[in-house]
């Protein structure tokens, strides 16, 4: 792109910085919309559940973020925190059925949940590298499966934790450590985990490089199906962290968990200013991106001037704008 | 010689066709134990599109002498089944109305009006006629909004004040989410029309969150064991539930089972009606193997 | 710089590649070739395009596998991977960019051989070094830079780099100079000579044989897959070598052509064309039949500029005028259509579909022409069998992806591409890049044809005799404006270089 | 990276063969599990009802073939297919309640779909190419928007189309002519339309040119931006012309209309060989796609012997599968 590279030169800073700030200046607009539209919205309470709430989707993104930097997609993510939730309260009713309700039940679920999600992103990631199927397919297929298994060994029904083990992990989510809720704390330590893991380290080096040229990085001796698996089962193990707050919430889950989760955590990674087609991430904007779209939902239940059937509309055009804030960021990486 | 009925409900989006899918399939075991010349055919769709296409696929495959539905929307679904009809088979319709009544031979209603005006009038008498209430509604669907103009009709007049509804999908986790913002937003909130039993599973956390147990009791819909327990129980945040049984499946195919084989003239309407589940009743309506 | 360098007396023979055979599906494009490299000297690979050249060197990298025939590395036998090859110290740059747009400079140097403290990538050092690289190749390129917002010259230096901060024994470099000016040119002969002289072997492709007789101490020679002959550099002079590679005499590589007339019609004027930040200040004008050098550093400006007047850059000023019309392109279709073709030099980038098939590419600029609603594919193939004639594309199989051709056969492809539309005035960006001497001829004869038509020329070039030997007259760039337009006596190297370097004219470098 | 284009071409013909055929290999084998399930399969009724069906998502999928072979995407085609079902029936019944239900109130509705259609695929379009915002990020806002409205328009419920009017216009879905059910002829009319625009004429050359490399098809002097635009709009209008078969099927629409069309319509686009990345069209490999899809749902329903709750999974393999027969051909297009 010549002429472009031109123009282009110049626009790489101006873009960069837009590309930094851009999803800082939605979530402040965002914030002070929320301070107009009630009061409530400053209380405590209320910014701490918003933190917490995108908690999950928070932790979930930060994992689509190596996926998606090293040019991949992970459509499964909702109905693999449904299927890891589902199989999680599972065992640990086993568990409960046979012994005292004990720590030792919910350190087994939460060993279960780890693996299970390590499991679910090695078969992702294998399907994509070694049977060289597009990541968009292999994930929208086990999106499916996973749903549907969830459904299956929910006969349909929910899932409810055994109250036992349901009372000693509750307070995994509703505790907090000086004020602040384990969920929040979770998630700043992945998304710091995260930011050193993409920022500092070979791994997240030869992500980028990956994501913006496979060839070039397979020449350059860099384990391309490797790499692109790990970042698959970093997805599932973050899938999991996530399921690990989010099942001592309501100790429940059911078909219906986590749905669109997917899409929710592909928009606050791209609100975030990664880039869809690889080869750019931004753990921090990522961050941002989930906080922008917990606090969409919030505002709206603040307020009841906008009708509830176009909250729809209202958080599409925010997430369209809040890009928009980044326009022709991603251009050149074409 | 064989005879055939084919099935049609919604698939488990959420706790009550959860509970829907249970009870047919059940039904589907023990009817077929009992009936050993009797095949039935159980079929789940998404939307009305997908079911459409079920019960073309019922016809023209499974060649159904009589078909149970459960339509995930009347409206739109009026117009397949009455093929089905022509195609000679028997129709019962569960639950939700179709825009041609002609159609059904039988009908096992559900009452979603009646499960709003109920809810409404406990709400009133135990408020005694005054106070702040919130609502969160369903998914937005016909369902919801007869359920929902039901409700507001019931409290019309009182001095009862819905601060504000919002759509929790019939989801737990919205649920959850919603109360929690409602909390946030009123200092004040007498009682929380909940709807559904799911819905009120989270409200519940999040009022326990909030800590305002005391303030403040929820009025559920559906009748999932859960709930029924609590409410057995005594337990003051849910003094009541109310019925909306997604065992209504196995009623209708029953029946139609009935009339199949024994060729009783069964016909007309069966109203399943949406009684207020109290602590004294409580126990009739607890199926603590159900999924539901 | 590596520090464990094998010095010449332990090693002889540092690769030895014995009657390679490589055959894509059914065609075999090398029909068992040898080569025999020694540490510490420089060994030209010469051939047609088309020959094998990039092939062979592909194989002896460990970039694709040899049909049959054995490699020898250090005494080894050796069948390996490029990865395997380039840690043993066999590397390769590519005759076409093997960089990734999005990483920096330091991240493309350092890929795949981070420098960590600890778990920790050790950025500090990395960027130290990758700048240390780089100087020593005098390239200011910020190591931070993202590699697409790098000019091409500065693309290769880094390809340069990240071969010498690789403990390389056997340095191949397919076509290096042809992205580079003479400037870069020598710097670059620098390294050669420097990596020689501590037993590095080299194996040098090149076009350009005034480059080969200056460098390379042994010459192999290639024509159609089949080894021509082993030379030692001092018994071939340039026409020995050409005559070698062509399998037949040359006649003299710049033909005569017609000036035109004194009174001829002005087809293209510019006047104060500015582009803030690149282009300054240009001003010229091209007569019909006219054929107008540019010539100029890298970065000079001159594909700015050229870009800017068929309105691929947007916030243009002064005027342009057609045939007398002022003009101010918004696309490149409203120049087509007014007879202007632009040929881009970045053949890969801006060129050509990659993976798409030679006729598809060869109509894509063109397409209207051969379109009532539906496409005439009959006329369509028609059309590209007498260009593929017209330019000579020497390919097996008219079916494989342009990407597969050899870059010569590329850079043809695109040039019957641009043609097809019968520009009246055509631009052409490096049109000889990558191209062998024998069709070099055969495209400025084709050039003088354009000019003796009627058509006007404007050739940007990099190399100097190119542009003397064609040009009517030559304007000058220097940093971003154009410095002085020469013709008659002035028409010689040093004066341009003069121009050029900012020493005459109205050009600076600060 | 000539070398990688080099393996890329031995590739290129053993892929293109596998691509060609993968798809129709796909479908056979479908077709021979339905035959061993359920002899009913091959009932006439039953095929026909096959074929009837895919036409919705097949139609909309020769949309999403265009967009996509010219490297974009669109998430909001479900919800754009409820948007404008629901505009229609508004529109027409409005209509019916002033003037004698007649064929000039569905003519009508018809014209207001098209408009509506490509309306609705222009705002993609231009968001993606002015806005400069990428396509998956505009889409999913717009498919958040159109869903949302809808909901609006039905408040909440469901948007009923006018007894008089739907009689009128029920045979367009139910009747046949010499036995193919209108839909199918429709179907067949806009894939074979689609084969020639993309295959024979220039603007289908410039998808193929702008999805490979969209730098080298702006040297070449083609309008990316509007070839895009215009490959949107061409989605819209297949999904308008869905919508004009779809409505007099059920006579009417709601917030649920269309759900996940978007992914079934992408996954046949994949199925039948397009590549996800652009630059590679197949319009007969989508139709093939199409029909996969609505098999698959078909054969399900023919037996119970797999828990219905499982459709997902059996779906989800059968996807990645199908793909799976594809395998590598995807990879040259880097
Ligand atoms: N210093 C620069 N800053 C930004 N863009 C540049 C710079 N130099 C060149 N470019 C752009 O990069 C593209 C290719 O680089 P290149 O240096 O070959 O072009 P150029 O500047 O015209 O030099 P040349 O005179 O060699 O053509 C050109 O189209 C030009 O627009
Ligand atoms: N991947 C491939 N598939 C099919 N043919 C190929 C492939 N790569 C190269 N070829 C053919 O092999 C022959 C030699 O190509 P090669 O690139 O080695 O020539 P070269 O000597 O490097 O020419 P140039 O001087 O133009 O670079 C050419 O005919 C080319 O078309
Ligand atoms: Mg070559
Ligand atoms: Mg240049």
């Amino acid at each position: 792109m010549s002429s472009m590279t031109t123009t282009g030169v110049k626009k790489t800073r101006f873009n960069l910085d837009l590309k930094t700030i851009g999803p800082f200046v939605a979530l402040i607009v965002l914030f002070l919309i929320g301070i107009l539209v009630n009061q409530a919205f400053l209380s405590t309470g209320n910014l701490t559940n918003i933190l917490t709430r995108s908690s999950f989707i928070g932790i979930i993104a930060v994992g689509a973020t190596f996926v998606i930097t090293a040019g991949g997609i992970d459509l499964s993510v909702g109905s693999m925190a449904a299927f890891i939730s589902g199989c999680m309260i599972v065992i640990m009713n086993t568990l409960a059925a046979t012994m005292e309700p004990g720590i030792m039940i919910v350190l087994a679920g939460v060993f279960a949940s780890v693996l299970l999600g390590s499991a679910a992103g090695f078969v992702n990631g294998f399907l994509t590298t070694k049977g060289k199927i597009e990541a968009f397919i292999v994930t929208l297929g086990t999106m499916g499966i996973y749903r549907s298994l969830v459904t299956y060994v929910a006969d349909g029904g929910t899932l409810a934790l055994d109250r036992g083990v349901r009372t000693i992990y509750r307070p995994v989510y509703y505790d907090s450590f000086f004020g602040i809720p384990y969920p929040v704390l979770v998630f700043l330590g992945v998304a710091i985990l995260g930011y050193v893991l993409l920022n500092k380290t070979v791994f997240g080096r030869h992500c980028f490089a990956i994501g913006s040229n496979e060839n070039v990085a397979r020449y350059s001796a860099v384990h391309v199906d490797r790499i692109k698996t790990l970042t698959y089962i970093l997805q599932g193990i973050c899938v999991s962290i996530a399921t690990i707050i989010y099942v001592p919430r309501l100790g429940s889950a059911s078909g219906q968990t986590g749905t669109l989760w997917e899409l929710e955590a592909i928009a606050a990674v791209i609100i975030g200013g990664t880039v869809l087609k690889g080869g750019y991430g931004r753990i921090w904007g990522t961050v941002v991106g989930a906080l922008i779209l917990t606090m969409i939902g919030n505002i709206l239940n603040l307020t009841d001037v906008i009708s509830n059937y176009l909250n729809g509309t209202v958080q599409g055009i925010i997430i369209v704008v809040a890009v928009f804030l980044q326009r022709g960021s991603w251009r050149k990486k074409k | 010689e064989k005879f055939t009925i084919g099935v049609s409900i919604p698939t488990a989006t959420h706790g009550w066709t959860g509970g829907v899918n249970y009870h047919a399939k059940e039904t589907k075991k023990r009817l077929e134990t009992t009936y050993p010349d009797l095949k039935i055919v159980l079929v789940t769709a998404a939307d009305p599109t997908a079911q459409a296409n079920d019960l073309e696929d019922l016809v023209s495959v499974h060649k159904i002498d009589a078909l149970v539905i459960l339509p995930t929307d009347g409206g739109p679904l009026t117009d397949p089944i009455r093929q089905v009809k022509e195609s000679g088979a028997l129709i019962t319709v569960v639950d939700r109305a179709l825009t041609d009544d002609t159609i059904q031979d039988i009908y096992v209603a559900g009452n979603n009006p009646e499960l709003g005006a109920v809810s409404a009038k406990y709400i009133k008498k135990a408020l005694g006629g005054k106070g702040d209430i919130v609502v969160l509604r369903g998914m937005p669907i016909v369902i919801d909004e007869e359920r929902f103009d039901a409700f507001m009709e019931g409290i019309e007049g009182s001095e009862i004040n819905v601060l504000d509804h919002k759509h929790a999908n019939w989801n737990r986790d919205d649920g959850f989410t919603v109360m929690q913002d409602f909390l946030a937003r009123f200092p004040k909130i007498d009682a929380v029309w909940a709807q559904d039993d799911d819905i009120a599973l989270g409200v519940i956390e999040a009022v326990k969150q909030a800590g305002r147990e005391e303030e403040m009791f929820i009025v559920g819909g559906a009748g999932m064991k859960d709930i029924i327990k609590r409410v057995m129980d005594g337990d003051r945040l849910t003094p009541v539930d109310v019925l909306y049984p997604p065992s209504m499946i196995s009623t209708a195919m029953e029946i139609t089972a009935l009339k199949a084989v024994t060729g009783a003239p069964l016909k007309g309407t069966y109203i399943v009606g949406s009684p207020l589940i109290t602590q004294e009743n409580a126990k009739d309506y607890y199926f603590p193997k159900s999924p539901f | 710089m590596p520090t464990t360098m094998a010095s010449p007396s332990t090693i002889e023979t540092a690769l030895v590649a014995n009657n390679i055979c490589k055959s894509f599906g059914p065609n075999e494009v090398l029909h068992g070739v040898s080569l025999n490299v020694v540490a510490g000297e420089v060994h030209a690979l010469l051939g047609e395009n088309g020959a094998g050249k990039s092939t062979l060197v592909k194989i002896l990298s460990g970039f694709e596998a040899p049909s049959s025939g054995a490699l020898v590395y250090e005494g080894r036998d050796v069948h390996w991977s490029s990865a395997e090859a380039e840690n043993s110290g066999v590397i390769l740059i590519h005759q076409e960019f093997n960089l990734a747009e999005q990483l920096t400079v330091e991240e493309s140097i350092f890929l795949g051989r981070e420098i960590t403290k600890g778990p920790f990538l050790d950025k500090v050092r990395m960027r130290t070094l990758a700048q240390g690289y780089l100087q020593a190749l005098d390239c200011y390129a910020d190591p931070s830079a993202r590699i697409h917002d790098l000019a091409v010259a500065d693309k290769q230096m880094v390809e340069l780099a990240k071969a010498t901060s690789r403990n390389a024994r056997v340095l191949i470099l397919d076509e290096p100079t042809a992205v580079l000016t003479g400037k870069e040119t020598k710097v670059l002969f620098e390294l050669i000579r420097r990596l020689r002289a501590q037993g590095v072997a080299i194996i040098y492709i090149s076009h350009k044989l005034e480059e080969i007789e200056e460098i390379a101490d042994r010459i192999t020679i290639l024509r159609d897959g089949t080894l021509v002959g082993n030379y030692d550099a001092n018994e071939l002079t340039k026409d020995d070598m050409a005559r070698l590679m062509v399998g037949r005499e040359l006649s003299d590589l710049y033909p005569h052509i017609l000036t035109p007339p004194e009174d001829a019609e002005i087809v293209l004027e510019v006047d104060n064309l500015k582009i803030p930040g690149v282009i300054f200040n240009a001003s010229f004008s091209l007569k019909k039949g006219e054929i107008l050098g540019f010539a100029g550093l890298v970065g000079a400006g001159r594909t700015a500029l050229m870009e800017a007047i068929i309105g691929l850059t947007q916030n243009v000023s002064g005027e342009v005028r057609v045939f007398g019309k002022p003009v101010a392109y918004k696309d490149l279709s409203e120049a087509r259509d007014d007879g202007v073709a632009y040929l881009t030099k970045d053949r890969k980038e801006k060129g050509l579909l990659l993976t798409h098939g030679l006729c598809p590419n060869f109509s894509l600029f063109s397409l209207q022409k051969f379109s009532n609603l539906l496409i005439d594919e009959t006329a369509e193939r028609k059309a590209f069998e007498a260009a593929s004639k017209v330019f000579d594309l020497r390919v097996g199989d008219m079916s494989v992806p342009a990407g597969s051709l050899s870059g010569g056969n590329q850079q043809k492809l695109l040039l019957a591409k641009v043609m097809e539309v019968a520009p009246q005035i055509v631009i052409i960006d490096e049109p000889t890049r990558g191209i062998d001497v024998g069709t070099k001829s055969q495209i400025y004869q084709f050039i003088k044809e354009l000019a003796e038509a009627g058509r006007s020329v404007i050739l940007i070039s990099s190399e100097m005799t190119e542009i003397i030997g064609l040009s009517h007259r030559v304007a000058v760039m220097c940093n971003g404006t154009l410095s002085g337009i020469l013709q008659g006596a002035d028409l010689e190297e040093h004066e341009i270089m003069r121009y050029a370097s900012g020493l005459k004219g109205n050009g600076k470098y600060e």
